[in-house]
C-alpha cells in the first residue's frame, strides 16, 4: 500500500504498448481512485442507484450509493421518483438510517430539520425562535436550503442518477443495445423485488469490472459452468464492446446438448467433468424460457452494474467502491408481478448460481481479494492482455479480452492516462 | 419424559455435532442432517425482517442440500480456511406433536493464510426439528444472518 | 437434590433465557429477570479492579431496570442493530442457603448497517441468583467488560 | 477518506460567508488534523490531564494524554504533581504499562533505566559497565537524559499541562468566567474518585466539540431531557463564548415545575411525551442542591474538556484524538471527600444520565459516528451556522449556534483558514 | 451408566473449569488439570496438517508445565491483558477403557489496554481425558490454533 | 500516524550527534519505509527466502516473501532450486494459494495458465483459439511471457534471492564470519524441518532490527535468561559488527556455573532471582553439546534474518515487513537428518525458548508492540545510543550498543539520510 505514496504524477505512465498492458499502479493509487470518483461517478456518468421495485408505494424510501456519497431513492405521494444526497443540509448529519422504509418525509435526528421526498426544506425547529430569542435570521431562505438533489431519470422498473447537468440523457447515454437488453429484463412487466445479497470484496473496483468483462475466465475459473452444460467455451457467444469501451454487452444461446458434447476446446478444460450430476435440475436447466429468445447474457453499464440473466435468475450487479482497495457488491434480485409460484421458485432456487455463495460466481471474490496485495506490492508490475488480438472490436467469442481492452481505451481517455 | 421426546440438552448435543461436521469440512455428511424434503436456507437479516424471500443459500428438499455439497466439493474453487463455529442459547421455542421450532446463536470465525482471524458470519438459527429413524434432524433450518454484508465469499454452508 | 436445588444446567439456560430476551430485544421482558430489590450494573474491569464504584449502567432495584427500559424504549435515538450473546463456562461459585453466586463469560457481536460484524463487549458475569415464585432471578447481576473502551454507545443491557 | 488526498493547500479555501459555513474537508484532512495538534494541542494552550484525586497520595501515578501523545501524571514523595512524557529517554520505550498506581519511581521495562516521579533520570544499569568493559561514555551527563517533562499547573483539583513556556499561565489562559465554575465544583473540597468510562466515538473530534458546544440539538436529539422535565428549550439559558470563543459555558437554573409546562416553545418538540414517567425520582430530579444555586450547567476549556454537572452528577468529558476520524472520550466522573452514603448513592444513580450508555448523551456518539462517513465522503460539503443569526456573542437561549460560530472565529484565526 | 463413565456434561463442565481457571489467571492450578505423564501443547493447525511437530508451547510432563508457569509467574514480562475464553462443541469422539478422546471448540477474546477487544486465538481442543483421583484430568491436550499468526504475544496458555 | 504526513523531505534531518541519535520519524514515515523497501529489499540485497528441507523432493515448493512481494520457492524435477513471483504474468493474480506443497507446474486459477516450476510459461487455454475464433495473436512469445524470476542462491541448506543483478555473489555479501556461522548450522549435514511459528509485530521492523542487535537489553527484559543462568550480562560476550555494519555477529560460551556465581553485574540486576528452578533442566542446560564448542551465539544478516541458537534449538528468525507500521516474524525451527529421539526431543523441549511464547523472547514483541505508537506520536524525538560508548567497533561484553550504532552508520548512508 505504502509503496504507492512515493509515486508522483510523473511516474504515471502507461506503458508503450497501449490497452494490451495494464500498470497495477492503477489498482492501488489512492490519488488515482480520487479522480476516478471525480471523473467518473460524480462525474459525467448515468449511475445505478435502484430499482422501482424498492420503492413501491408513494411516500417510500431506500438507501443506495453514489461512488462513496450515499443517496437517498424516493417516491413521493405522487409516485414519482427523486434522488436526493443522504446529508442533511444544515450541518451535514446522515439524514436516513434505515436501509428501507413508508415515509411522508425525512427529518434529521440532529436538529429535525425536515425536508419533503423531493428534498426541500420543509420546516425546522425555532425557526422563529421563541419568546423573542433565538432563531433563524429573517434572511434564512429555506428554498436555498433543501438537499442536494441529483438529476433522476428512470427506465422502465430502473432508476439513475446523475451530479452532471452535462451528461445527454440516459437514453442516450446508455444507447441502443444496452436499452434493447435493458429493457427486456426491467420494463415489458411490472418488477417485483426477491431480495438482495450484499458482499464486501477486498479488492479495487476495477479488478471487478475487469473479471465481469472477462469471458475468458468463465467457464476456467467456474468449473461449474461447464461440467453442468450452462456455458461453455465452445458454445456460441457473442463478446461486444459499446460506445468506445465505455459499456458492453455478451450473450449465447443456451443449448441443452451441450453438456453431452466433446470438442476440441472443450477438451482443453482440464476442470470439465462429464461424469457429475445435479439431482435437481430446476438449478442448470432452462424450464421455463420466459423471454421465448433461449437467451442468457449479461450487460454492463459503466460505472456501477453488471446485469445478468442466468434462465429465471433475474439480478443487477451493484458495484459499489469502499476506498482504493475495497469494493461492495450489492445484488438485487427481482421477477415480476405475478409471477407464478412455479417460476418464483426457479428464481429462488437458480439464485444458488450468482452470488456471494454463487456456484458460478464465488471464484471471483476468492481470486480478486488475493489478488489486491499482489497489485499493492507490485504497483510497476503489468497485466497482459491479448487474448483475441491487440484490438477493441466486438467478437463472437469467449477467447478474448477484447473487452477489457476497449474498457481501458476508454479508461485511458477519461482519465488522461 | 417419554424417549420420543426432544429434550434441550439433546438439542445442543445435535447442533453441536451439526456444527462439528462443518468446522471439519466433512461435507459429505452434511445432508444426513436433514430430512427429505427439508428446506435448508442462509438468508441475511435484512431480507429476512423485510419478508423477502431472497436466500443467499437457498435449498428446497435435501437433493437440492446435496447437489450444493457436490457442487461445492467438486466443481467449485476457494483459498483454504479454517472454520469454527460458536453455538450459544439452544433452546425449544415450541414443541408441537411431531416437531420442535427451536432457536439458537452462531459466530462463525474464519481463519485464513496470512490474515487475522476475523468473524465470518454471526446470527441465529431458526429451526424445525424432528426425530427420524431415532436421530434428530431439521425439517427446516433457517441460517438469519446479522452481518450487513459477506466478507468475500460463503462457500462452506452455515 | 431438592427441587429447590439450583442445577449448573438450570443455570446454563436461565443465562441462555436472559441473553435470548436481550438479543430479541424484547426489553420489556428484562426486568422480570430481577428480584424486586436487585443490583444491576455493567461496570469496565478497570473500575472494578480498582474499587470504583462508577458504572456506565447502574441500577439499584428493578424500578430502575424498568426506568432504563422506559427510557431505552420511548426517549432514546440510536441506530439499527443487531446483538448477539455468546454465553460460556456458566458455574457455580459458591451455593448459599438462599442464593448461589454464579459466574460466567458473555462475548456480544454487535452487527450495523454498512458496517463488518464486530465485538461490542466481551468480560464476566459476576451474579447472585436465587429461586423465587418457581423462577430463578437475579439478585444482583454485574457485568464486568474488559474491553478498555466503550465502542460509539452501550445501548441494550448486557 | 481517499478523496482528500487530492487536496492541496490552494484547495482548501474557507467559504466566502464566513462563520456562518464550515467545510467538511476540515473533519477528514490529514494534514489540517496534523496542523490542530501541533498549534493546539502540543501548541499554545494548557491541556487537561486529570484530577488530583487520581493520584490520591505522595508516590502515584496515572496515564494520561495530551493530543496523541503518551503522558504520565505523578505525584511525588512530598505529593508535588509532576507531568511527563510516557516516552522513555533511552529509546523511546512506552515506560509506564499501567493506568494508575503506586511507584517510588518509573523503571522502563526494556532497559531498566529508572526515573524519578519528577521525570529525572536516576540510574540507569551497568552505567560504568563492569569487568573494565561497556557501559556509558565518561562525559554521559544523566541530567541531560531525563523524561520530557511538560509545564504543569494544578488548579483546585484539576490537573493541567503544557508544552509551551509562551502561553500564559493557566488563571489567565482560563480566565474568571471559567475559573468560577471550575473552582465551584473542583476547588472548594477534596475531590473524590468515583471511576471512568471511556468510550471510542469514530469521528473528528471537532464533530464532538461543536456538539458540546451546541444547545440547538439537545432539547431535539435527546427527547429524555424534556419528557422527563430536565431542561427544555424554553427554560432560562445562557449560551456564553469566552475569550473571542475559545472557551465557552451555558447554564440553566433547574425548575421542577418545568415538566407540566406546556408552551409555544415546547409545542414545537415533537419528541415530547408528556406521559412518561420514571419510578425512581432520584435519577432525574434535584434531590440534594449541594451547590445551594439551581444551578444545572456545562463549560469548555479548549481544547481538551467539557465539564459537566447534571443535579448531583459531576464529570469531566476528556477529548482525546485519535486520527483525524476517531477520539477517545474519557469521563472521570467524581464527588467529594466526605460526601455522606445519599449523596454518594445519587451521583452513582445520576451517572445513567451521561456517558456511554447516558440517557441524554447515548445519542450523540450514535449521530456522530453516522456523520463521519458523509463528511469523508463530501469534503466540499458546507454546514450551515445561522441559528441565533451570524453573530458570535453571547445569547440568552438554547435555540443558537452563536457558540458554534464563536469556535470557528477562534480556530480560523489559529489556523490561519 | 458407571459412575466412572465420563458424561458428555461432564466433560464440558471440566472444560468450562479448566477455562475459568486460565481467564482468571490463576496459573498455579494448572498443571492440577493434568496426568503426571501429560503432554500439553499448543501447536499452528499449519503444523499440525503438516506432521511438523514444533509447538510454540510444548510441555512433556506435568513438570514441564509446571516450569512454564513458573517461568509466566516469575521470569516474564508482559502488559495487563484480559483473556475470556469461549467453547463450544465439546464432545467424546472416542470412548475407551481408561480414557476418552475429547475434541472442543475455543475461542479466545483478548482485551488490552487502549485496543478495541480482539480474538487472540481460534481452533480446536484434541484430548485425551481420565478419571483420576475421583476428579478428570488430560493425559494429552492439544490446542490447534486455526489463526495463520500469533498477534503480538502467546502468554496465558490456551 | 498522520503527524508524519505533513512532513517533507526538507523535515527529514538526522540528528547533529550522528549514529548516537536516531530519529523517531524513521519508525513512522510512509516514504521512508517505501524507500526502505526499493533500496534494500528490492534492491541490492541477498534475501532469505527459506530452506532446503522444507522443499525436501523434486517438485515441490513453498511459498515466501521478499520485502512486502510474495513469491514462491521451488525444487524442480531435476532437484535444482528456483524463487519466482508469486504473480501471475497474464493479469497479476496470486499464483500459489498454499503455504507448501507438491506440483509438478504451477497453474493459475485464474485462466488456467501454467508454468513450470523453473517459472517459464508453458501453455495457456485457447492459445491458438477454436474453430477458428479467439486466442493468442501469433507473434504471442510464451518465452516473454513467463513469471519474474529472481536470481537465486543455496548455501548449504539455506536459500537466497535477489532482484539484483549487480549484487555480489552471495558468498561475498555474507562474508567469511557470517559464512562460517552459517555454515556450522545449516551446511554440515543435511536439514530435517521442525515446524514453523509465525507471529504478528506491530511495530515497524527496524525496532526489532534493533532490538535482535541489542545485547544491553537481554539479560534486563528477559529474567529468565538470568534466572536460569543460560546467560549473564557478565559472562563472557563478544558483539561484532560486520561490513561497516550490514551484518553483525554475537556468542558467548556457556557455563553451566553462570547461575551459581554472583559478581559485581549480576548485582545490578533486579530481576535476577536465585530461588528458582527448572523441574526439567532439559530445557535451560546443554544436554548435548552437538556442535563440540560450547557455544551459542546469534548472527543477523541484512535485512532478513537473525539465526540463533539455544543448546540444541535451532531457528531462523525471517523478519518480514507488513507496512510501515507491522512486521511478520516467521519462525522456522530445524533439525537435522537422522536426529535420533533424544536429540529431537531437546530440540522440541528447548523451543519453548525462544518463539511468540518463548521463555526469553515474548518480551520483545510486547516491548516493541506499545513502542510504535509512541515514536508515531513523537516523530522528532530521538533516541540515545551511547552505552559502550560512540564507536561502532567490535565489543567483548554485552553492555554496549555498538552494533546498532553500526546498523544506523551503514543505515544513512544507504538511505542517503
Ligand atoms: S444536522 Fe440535520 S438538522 Fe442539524
Ligand atoms: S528504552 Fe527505556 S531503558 Fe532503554
Ligand atoms: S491471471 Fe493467471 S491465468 Fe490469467
Ligand atoms: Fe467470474
Ligand atoms: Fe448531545
Ligand atoms: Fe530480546
Amino acid at each position: 500500500m505504502t509503496s504507492t505514496l512515493l509515486r508522483n504524477s510523473t511516474d504515471r505512465v502507461w506503458p508503450a504498448e497501449g490497452v494490451t498492458r495494464v500498470p497495477a499502479w492503477i489498482y492501488s493509487d489512492p490519488e488515482i481512485y480520487a479522480k476516478e470518483l471525480k471523473v467518473f461517478h460524480y462525474g459525467k456518468t448515468w449511475n445505478y442507484v435502484g430499482l422501482d421495485c424498492e420503492v413501491p408505494e408513494p411516500n417510500s424510501f431506500k438507501r443506495s450509493w453514489v461512488g462513496e456519497r450515499p443517496v437517498i431513492v424516493t417516491r413521493d405521494a405522487a409516485g414519482e421518483i427523486h434522488v436526493v444526497e443522504n446529508r442533511c443540509a444544515h450541518r451535514g448529519s446522515l439524514l436516513c438510517w434505515k436501509n428501507r422504509g413508508q415515509a411522508k418525509d425525512l427529518t434529521c435526528p440532529y436538529h429535525h430539520w425536515s425536508y419533503n421526498l423531493k428534498g426541500d426544506l420543509m420546516g425546522l425547529p425555532f425557526l422563529r425562535g421563541a419568546q423573542g430569542k433565538g432563531g433563524m435570521p429573517r434572511d434564512f431562505d429555506k428554498s436555498k436550503n433543501g438537499l442536494t438533489k441529483l438529476r433522476t431519470a428512470v427506465r422502465g422498473g430502473s432508476i439513475w442518477a446523475t451530479y452532471s447537468d452535462d451528461v445527454p440523457p440516459l437514453e442516450e447515454y446508455l444507447g441502443p443495445e444496452i436499452l434493447m437488453r435493458l429493457d427486456r429484463l426491467v420494463s415489458r412487466r411490472p418488477l417485483r423485488l426477491l431480495g438482495y445479497s450484499r458482499q464486501l470484496v477486498e479488492s479495487n473496483w476495477k479488478l471487478y469490472w475487469e473479471n465481469s468483462r472477462d469471458p475468458y475466465h468463465a467457464t476456467l475459473m467456474h468449473p461449474f459452468l461447464s461440467t453442468f452444460g450452462i456455458l461453455r467455451t465452445d458454445g456460441d457467444y457473442h463478446s461486444v464492446p459499446l460506445q468506445e469501451g465505455r459499456h458492453e454487452y455478451t450473450y449465447s444461446h443456451y443449448d441443452p446438448e451441450l453438456k453431452n458434447r466433446s470438442t476440441e476446446a472443450s477438451k482443453q478444460i482440464k476442470s470439465i467433468r462429464s461424469d457429475l450430476e445435479m439431482k435437481d435440475k430446476d438449478v442448470v436447466t432452462s424450464v421455463v424460457d420466459e423471454f421465448k429468445d433461449g437467451m442468457m447474457g449479461a450487460f454492463q453499464v459503466f460505472p456501477t452494474i453488471l446485469v445478468q440473466q442466468y434462465f429465471n435468475c433475474l439480478v443487477v450487479r451493484h458495484v459499489i467502491p469502499k476506498g482504493v482497495g475495497a469494493h461492495e457488491l450489492s445484488w438485487t434480485y427481482f421477477g415480476y408481478e405475478g409471477d407464478d409460484a412455479r417460476v418464483n421458485e426457479l428464481r429462488l432456487k437458480q439464485s444458488n448460481l450468482v452470488g456471494p455463495a454463487g456456484f458460478v460466481s464465488l471464484e471471483d471474490s476468492e481470486v480478486l481479494s488475493l489478488m489486491q496485495p499482489v497489485v499493492e506490492s507490485c504497483p510497476d508490475s503489468v497485466q497482459v492482455l491479448e487474448m483475441g488480438g491487440h484490438g477493441t472490436e466486438a467478437q463472437a467469442t469467449m477467447m478474448t479480452e477484447t473487452l477489457i481492452r476497449a474498457f481501458y481505451d476508454f479508461y485511458r481517455r477519461e482519465m488522461d492516462l | 419424559m417419554p424417549d420420543s421426546a426432544i429434550s434441550r440438552s439433546d438439542l445442543r448435543e445435535f447442533y453441536e455435532d451439526v456444527a462439528a461436521c462443518l468446522d471439519a469440512e466433512a461435507l459429505a455428511d452434511f445432508p444426513a442432517f436433514f430430512t427429505e424434503d427439508a428446506k435448508y436456507q442462509v438468508i441475511s437479516r435484512e431480507n429476512y425482517d423485510d419478508g423477502l424471500e431472497h436466500a443467499p443459500i437457498f435449498c428446497l428438499g435435501r437433493a437440492m442440500i446435496e447437489d450444493r455439497i457436490t457442487a461445492t466439493v467438486e466443481a467449485a474453487l476457494y483459498q483454504p480456511r479454517s472454520l469454527r463455529h460458536f453455538i450459544s442459547g439452544v433452546r425449544v421455542v415450541e414443541a408441537g406433536a411431531d416437531e420442535v421450532r427451536t432457536e439458537a446463536n452462531f459466530l462463525i470465525v474464519e481463519s485464513l493464510i496470512e490474515q487475522e482471524p476475523q468473524i465470518l458470519m454471526v446470527g441465529r438459527y431458526l429451526d424445525r426439528v424432528v426425530r427420524e429413524e431415532g436421530a434428530l434432524r431439521f425439517r427446516e433450518r433457517t441460517c438469519v444472518y446479522d452481518n450487513y454484508r459477506i466478507r468475500t465469499t460463503l462457500v462452506i454452508p452455515v
